[in-house]
């Protein structure tokens, strides 16, 4: 190959920063060219997909509204990912903080003190956090792979979920229908914005992830989740134990998944349904990766995200696509990063094709 | 003969519903043995299903519809060898990426086939074999896939254990630096090990879209990937190891239902939730002894291979 | 932006689909109704589809995409759509919506459903008649008074013909799941059941009688192409006939929001044609059971009917209350399935 | 072709090589002879192992041209490599820990041979160097003196014309080495050609015909080792004189580190658990452990730094408190620092930066506030590392893994070394470090001796320990022999017993028996 890679000294900032935005910027090239080839006016695909949705103030409103659970669940997750705690059961863990935030709100259905909101989203949290302790103890204890275990429990999450509303919870005026009683007025988050349906969970999130930065950028606990992340043995040489950085990172991103549980049920949703995510968990994965970890940059990439759904729903009303384009341009947002991954500590260099150049050499001696 | 007659049909059931996930396993076990985690098992599934569906309805070719599945794995595949192989992109991440990038093609490609079905002809089997009592309908009366599965079982195994190939194959798994300085080409070898992962999952998508149902319908592999992906863990990377796993899945899955029609009064939404528990409990039992389960993970398993 | 509409502009109908429209199925059946209805309206209306549409508050923003794109008459084709479509018709007093199955409504927003119960009734019958093993299975999704409905009118109409009959059910708790569907018919087949009738949306219940040589009763499709020697018959809504009722009564200002619960006799609902192996006689009487029930002259759900428990809770001589069918949340004796406290 | 005695068997003309802007070798030209013993000298990155992995076809050199036998051989790899007979025993990498001895060989033997064929032929050879393998053992389960055999008789079973070995002595005790030699000086005599890469010069000179000195990629000289003193061939390779290490009389002080009646097993497979072992390391002391890693070297290093500490407490103490159960950071507040032998990965994180990497294991108060990173201390700190033990490149910002492995080991020991501690535990301290590097490290841990700290050294290098120890004493088989005085004993007898062998003998080191051998 006329084109060598080699290894930067130190990773180049100017890359890290830029690489995301160009990333972005591919996929939206690559998603304008996929909306051409299934026969829609680029342009117009282009504008119905990232101008139509949040050309209004209540379009506004929406994309706040989706905003809030992704990015709750993406900034826990990065916390974890960032000490290679693989937790991608944030869906499960979400659903199972909507299910204790939402009962306390049920079981209090009469009280209508301030206190109940607090309550619910610590409820929910513990909830979340809860699921999530099972993954770690059968991690620290029993060694089985974190990736596998949140996810089989967030298939269980779900069943649960349905359990409870097609029994215990559902509501008994709801003609046997599976929801549970809608809340009332003191155990819902109150909305931002007259028109929109914009609530205070925005508000919430984005207190999540400043404080999650602080937390990344500055704190000795970071340091040492980031260095059992980066390197076990260098963790357990300067004493920071492995067990406690995945019982953290679980516990962390379990916390605020739960926590978007209750920013659905309380806010958006206003009672317990059979589904109160429509795959938040499983998109704030991206969305953490977008962002590079950094809580900071995973607001904006919260905010790309949920303009995607918005915008894929957008192109299936007002253009008739599929709305299985999402996935597709998420998928290759996904791509375009991680391809750009390789420039951050790697340079491309042009040898030419005349020269008898070669692979570097394989790391055989120290 | 009732009792027989239902353990047959329990067994057969058995061994088809676990025909998906033995394919997938079995094309997850050889990527893994050569070092690469690729996660994107339950994508490269549904866009085989798709694709699978979408030819056998076009085509009325049943072969042609699993041929065609697998390229779509294989080619899916491949562009997670470029990610991970040649960009040295993060295994995880990017086996992440793929199953929603799989999801949204596959939804993209089987758009037009939805609430369709592919006729099928009577009881599959092999004429007069399938009619030998007991061991007929156990042997003989079984989709053509699940034959594959097990030919690919024994492929494996003899592959790994007793090949050449297979050798060079564990070779790049387990050090691949050592592989490269002895001139073993690392990344052709893993990229081919990626793609046979890639269109065994196309196979066992298109096993569930053409041959279990036959329908297409978004996400129809309902986690089967993942479970695929314990599996191979479970089996402590042997081949022989991910039949038993297979068997035991698909076993939960076809007793949970009977216990419903029993009528245990047990909420059928726990009853649905056994074999994801039973695959936290078995990865638990297998994984809880660190040794070994460290001794048979191939070495350099998710970690990058740089020239 | 809102369209202001003219007298001679057609009336926009907006339908919104929770799933695909496919070949068979759910939706299939809606899109089927709301082509025959254009063809039937012809230039007055013009319909505009939205499939895939996941239940719950992000339908919201479809269903006002729909309201502000100046659609006049907005059908929502599923529950799931309840809260959300009750939340659009509070924005666009105007605006009229049809929303499914459920129980909310507003001045501009009524209720529709179909009494799947009838033609169900009717398939009990040729099933109960037919079944060698006295046990039928039934693929269920969720324990729904509309599913219990169901069940239950099957259930009456097989005992009518063979008093021995029971009925085994398995949940698979999805409304679209062919893999569960196909495992949960095989193993009522393997516990020894002749017949599967599901309320489920997909063709696996019946290309797996078609495979393994046993029979069975479609829903919401006639699927005999899939089950050329299976199907019995198969319980299915005619839609079109009711999407060009209801849309000509908002074209001529007649529409009201009173709630819709159409029986048999409205044309909306009937039963496949019944399978060259169920015996003449059996079919002909099934047939004059139908024109019965259209008639008005017999409910399926009329007394001595007992519950599971053997409680009697429609007494004899008396028809079930629509207000007590609507909450049905009890299965009738010879069911064999538990439902959730 | 030909094969005359005067004609080179391999011989390069101006191989080139750059990794980006560095050029690891600089136009060289090398003749190697038949039946010669052919020594390649340099400090470290002066380009040695590029040049051999060039040879052997495993990196494709930018320019020039290899001749074997006089014809230029325009396309290496290693298959055509092994096919011209060229045969390579790599320092790392280069064997299948999870494969079986005979699939180790069976994996680069010619097309066509056969399992059994191949177990025949290994039984011959091995027989014939008095090299003993066991086909059928898992190569992962091997000591490193094992590995480097079966790596060995790989080789020779290609009848090799060139064998090219890349530091084979690190992981050999003195006599595993001399029995090395002698196998290497009768394949020698048979007509093979052999490089030999090694920073030990006193093993260059007792063993090797010819020496090319290396420095910055170019060759710099071309001498006859066996009449150059070792400073010379330094002065060849570094430039100048590499002073001796001034090393002054004991006058060690109280007991700071012991161990006491300390056993346990080994956390993973294959590894050798300890068996009652008992040391103490006094004040301004040198205590040094020789013995091959894999007797429980890492063993008693988990327990000695707190990584393990699933012993009593009074199983390890520090200055006469019981420490056994302490973990890492309380024993590091007791005073303990530690270099580990792995430089990336443990003594280090890649992927971070020098002043990320700084905050690992220290924990000055004015680190911190509230639980946060006061970053300005911690550069400072960084900056006073990288100047006082002059690590290149003199940058902060560098992640850990761009470094040489001898500038990164410079870092590690800075960074340990300036928390002021009142007990060192080193472990490998100069492995695979050059020369100039390796007395540099020496001479700090030597003159923090001179200040009272105790130091405890694990090393397989005799001639370190010689060097540098005031008391030695030897790990085999998770046995810790009595402490002598480095006057006291020899390098032989330390050797014999690191081969578990009370006398001199043939058999297998580590395979031998049971620590009562030793007594
Ligand atoms: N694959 C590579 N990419 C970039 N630089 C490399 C690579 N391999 C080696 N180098 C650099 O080339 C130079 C020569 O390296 P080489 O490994 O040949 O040194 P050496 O003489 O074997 O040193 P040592 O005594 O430490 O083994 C070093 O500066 C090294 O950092
Ligand atoms: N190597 C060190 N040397 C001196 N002080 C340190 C060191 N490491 C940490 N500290 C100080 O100790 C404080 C407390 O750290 P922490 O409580 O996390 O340690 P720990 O968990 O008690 O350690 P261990 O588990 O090893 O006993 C840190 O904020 C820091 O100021
Ligand atoms: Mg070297
Ligand atoms: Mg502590």
């Amino acid at each position: 190959m006329p084109i060598r890679l080699e290894p930067r000294a130190a990773a180049s900032r100017w890359v890290r920063y830029l690489a995301p935005v160009a990333s972005a910027l591919a996929a939206m090239i690559a998603g304008t060219l996929l909306f051409f080839f299934i026969g829609h006016d680029p342009a117009e695909a282009f504008y119905v997909f990232f101008v139509q949705p949040v050309s209004d103030l209540y379009g506004l409103g929406e994309l706040f509204l989706k905003t809030a659970p992704i990015l709750l669940c993406a900034t826990g997750l990065a916390i974890g990912f960032r000490s290679n705690v693989w937790n991608i059961g944030a869906e499960g863990q979400l659903i199972l903080g909507a299910i204790c935030g939402g009962s306390l709100a049920l079981a209090f259905d009469s009280v209508q003190g301030w206190w109940l909101l607090p309550a619910m989203f610590l409820a929910g949290g513990i909830g979340g956090m809860a699921w999530a302790t099972v993954a770690a103890v059968l991690r620290v204890r029993f060694n089985a792979n974190e990736i596998l275990v949140t996810l089989m429990l967030t298939y269980i999450a779900g069943l649960f979920l349905s359990y409870l509303v097609y029994g215990p919870l559902r509501s008994p005026t709801g003609f046997n229908w599976p929801e549970s009683t809608a809340f009332h007025g003191a155990a819902r988050l109150p909305r931002l914005l007259d028109g929109t349906r914009m609530n205070a969970g925005i508000l919430l999130a984005l207190g999540v992830a400043v404080a999650a930065w602080v937390f990344v950028r500055f704190s000795y606990l970071s340091y040492q989740m980031e260095v059992g992340g980066k390197a076990v043995n260098a963790a357990r040489y300067a004493g920071f134990g492995r067990n406690r950085m995945i019982w953290l990172g679980l516990l962390i991103s379990g916390f605020c998944a739960g926590l978007a549980g209750v920013v659905e049920v309380a806010g958006t949703i206003g009672k317990l349904r059979e589904v109160v995510s429509p795959g938040y968990g499983f998109a704030a994965i991206i969305v953490a990766y977008i962002g590079r970890l950094n809580p900071l940059a995973i607001i904006l990439s919260s905010v790309l995200m949920a303009l995607f759904f918005i915008g894929g729903e957008q192109a299936k009303v007002s253009l008739g696509v599929p709305s299985a384009i999402t996935g597709i341009f998420q998928g290759t947002l996904l791509f375009f990063l991680l391809m750009s991954d390789l420039l951050v500590s790697y340079r491309l260099t042009w040898v030419g094709f005349a020269s008898n150049s070669a692979e570097g050499g394989g790391a055989v001696d120290g | 003969m009732a009792e027989a007659d239902f353990f047959i049909f329990i067994a057969v059931a058995t061994l088809t519903a676990a025909t998906p996930l033995l394919l997938a396993a079995l094309g997850e076990l050889v990527s893994e043995r050569s070092g690469v985690l690729n996660l994107g098992v339950e994508g490269m599934m549904l866009v085989g299903a798709s694709t699978g569906f979408a030819v056998a309805a076009g085509s009325q070719s049943l072969a042609l519809a699993v041929l065609a599945a697998i390229a779509a794995g294989a080619v899916l595949s491949l562009l997670f060898g470029f990610l991970t192989l040649t960009c040295m992109a993060n295994q995880v991440a990017t086996g992440l990426a793929l199953t929603i990038f799989g999801t949204g093609v596959s939804a993209y490609i089987g758009s037009g086939y939805t609430g369709s079905a592919l006729e099928v002809a009577g009881p599959a089997g092999i004429a007069y074999l399938s009619e030998i009592p007991v061991l007929g309908p156990l042997m003989f009366s079984l989709e053509p896939l699940t034959y594959f599965a097990f030919l690919m079982l024994a492929g494996v195994w003899w592959f790994l254990q007793r090949s050449r190939a297979g050798l060079t194959l564990r070779a790049v798994g387990d050090a691949p630096e050592a592989a490269h300085a002895n001139g073993l080409n690392v990344l052709r070898v893993r990229y081919l090990a990626v793609m046979f992962g890639g269109a065994m999952a196309g196979a066992g998508g298109a096993f569930l879209s053409v041959f279990y149902t036959p329908v297409w319908v978004e996400n129809m592999t309902a986690g089967r990937g993942w479970i695929a992906i314990a599996l191979v863990v479970f089996a402590a990377w042997k081949p022989t190891r991910v039949l038993f796993g297979a068997l035991l899945f698909g076993g939960v899955t076809i007793v949970q239902f009977q216990v419903q029609g029993i009528n245990l009064g047990i909420p059928t939404q726990f009853l649905s939730m056994l074999p994801y528990a039973a695959t936290i409990v078995v990865l638990v039992v297998i994984s809880s002894d660190r040794i070994k389960i460290g001794l048979s993970t191939p070495a350099s398993l998710g970690v990058p291979f740089r020239r | 932006g809102t369209h202001s509409a003219n007298a001679g502009d057609p009336l926009g109908v907006g339908f919104v689909y929770f799933s695909p429209v496919g070949d068979t199925g759910w939706t299939a059946e809606h899109d089927k109704g709301r082509l025959e209805m254009e063809a039937a309206l012809g230039a007055k209306v013009k319909a505009k589809i939205v499939e895939n549409v996941a239940y719950g508050p992000d339908a919201l923003r479809v269903i006002r995409q729909l309201a502000a794109d100046g659609h006049k008459l907005i059908y929502t084709t599923s529950f799931g759509f309840m809260d959300q479509t009750l939340e659009v018709a509070g924005l666009y007093p105007d605006i009229k919506f049809m929303h499914l199955d459920g129980y909310k409504s507003a001045e501009n927003m009524g209720t529709y459903s179909l009494r799947y119960y009838e033609p169900s009734y009717l398939a009990g019958m040729v099933a109960g008649a037919t079944t060698k093993s006295d046990t039928i299975g039934y693929v269920s999704s969720f324990p729904l008074p509309a599913v219990l409905q169901i069940i239950n009118g099957f259930a009456l109409g097989a005992q009518a013909m063979n008093p021995d009959v029971k009925i085994k059910v398995i949940e698979v708790n999805s409304w679209y799941d062919p893999g569960r569907e196909r495992e949960a018919t095989d193993a009522l087949f393997a516990q020894g059941v002749d017949i599967v009738a599901h309320v489920t949306d997909s063709s696996a219940p019946t290309l797996s009688a078609q495979r393994t040589g046993k029979l069975v009763i479609g829903f919401h499709s006639d699927r005999s192409k899939f089950g050329p020697d299976s199907q019995l018959t198969a319980v299915i809504p005619v839609w079109g006939e009711f999407y060009t009722r209801v849309t000509k009564t908002v074209l001529d200002g007649s529409w009201t929001n009173a709630p819709i619960w159409d029986p048999m006799s409205a044309g909306v609902l009937a039963i496949a044609p019944i399978g060259k192996m169920v015996p003449e006689d059996i079919a002909a009487k099934v047939m004059k059971r139908q024109a019965e029930i259209t008639a008005g002259t017999f409910h399926p759900f009329q007394g001595p009917i007992k519950d599971q428990a053997g409680t009697v809770r429609v007494k004899d001589g008396e028809t079930i209350p629509d207000a007590d069918l609507y909450s049905m949340n009890w299965y009738v004796q010879g069911v064999e399935a538990t439902l959730p406290e | 072709m030909g094969e005359g005695p005067g004609q080179p068997r391999l011989k390069l003309r101006g191989i080139h090589k750059t990794y980006s802007a560095l050029v690891a070798n600089d136009r060289i030209d090398l003749d190697v002879m038949p039946s010669s013993i052919h020594a390649v000298l340099g400090e470290n990155g002066a380009g040695k192992s590029t040049l051999m992995k060039i040879i052997y076809g495993v990196t494709e050199a930018d320019a020039g041209t290899m001749f074997w036998n006089g014809a230029p051989q325009p396309h290496l790899s290693p298959a055509r490599a092994r096919q011209l007979g060229i045969g390579m025993v790599f320092q790392h990498f280069s064997l299948f820990p999870a494969l079986t001895v005979l699939e180790n060989i069976l994996l680069f033997a010619p097309k066509g041979a056969t399992r059994e064929e191949l177990r025949s032929t290994l039984k011959t050879v091995s027989a014939e160097y008095g090299i003993p393998v066991n086909p059928d053992d898992v190569v992962g389960r091997l000591g490193m003196g094992e590995r480097q055999r079966v790596e060995i008789v790989r080789c020779l079973l290609q009848k090799p014309k060139l064998l090219i070995l890349d530091e084979p002595t690190s992981v050999l005790t003195p006599q595993a080495a001399e029995d090395l030699f002698v196998m290497l000086r009768r394949l020698a005599a048979n007509g093979c050609s052999i490089l030999y890469i090694s920073h030990k010069l006193h093993e260059v000179r007792e063993l090797c015909h010819t020496a090319t000195v290396l420095k910055a990629g170019r060759v710099v000289a071309t001498v006859d080792p066996r009449e150059e003193s070792e400073d010379a061939l330094a002065r060849h390779m570094l430039g100048s004189m590499v002073p001796a290490i001034r090393h002054d009389a004991a006058h060690a002080g109280a007991e700071r580190m012991s161990v006491l009646a300390l056993s346990r097993d080994s956390e993973v497979a294959g590894g050798v658990g300890l068996d009652d072992v008992n040391l103490a390391v006094r004040c301004g002391e040198i205590f040094g452990i020789a013995g091959i890693a894999g007797n429980g070297q890492a063993e008693l290093l988990e327990a000695l730094s707190g990584e393990w500490v699933g012993a009593p407490a009074e199983c390890v103490c520090l200055d006469g408190a019981p420490m056994g159960r302490a973990g890492v950071r309380a024993r590091r507040r007791a005073g303990l620092v530690y270099v580990p032998e792995e430089r990336l990965g443990r003594g280090s994180v890649p992927g971070m930066p020098l002043r990320r990497n700084s905050l690992l294991t220290t924990g000055f108060a004015n680190f911190f506030r509230g639980g946060l990173i006061r970053q300005g201390p911690v550069d400072a700190f960084t900056r006073r590392c990288i100047e006082e033990f002059d690590v290149r490149p003199a940058d902060g910002t560098a992640n850990a893994d761009a470094l040489s492995g001898g500038n990164l080991q410079k870092f590690i020991v800075g960074r340990e070394l300036l928390q002021s501690p009142k007990a060192v535990i080193a472990a490998q301290p100069t492995w695979g470090l050059d020369v100039g590097a390796a007395r540099a490290i020496r001479q700090l841990l030597v003159d923090l001796r001179e200040d009272g700290v105790a130091i405890l050294v694990v090393s397989e290098d005799l001639d370190e320990l010689f060097a540098i120890c005031d008391q030695i004493a030897v790990l085999a088989n998770g046995c810790l022999s009595e402490a002598k005085s480095a006057s006291s004993t020899s390098v032989e007898e330390i050797g014999r017993l690191m081969s578990g062998r009370p006398v001199a003998g043939v058999g297998s080191p580590l395979q031998g028996g049971a620590c009562a051998d030793q007594a």
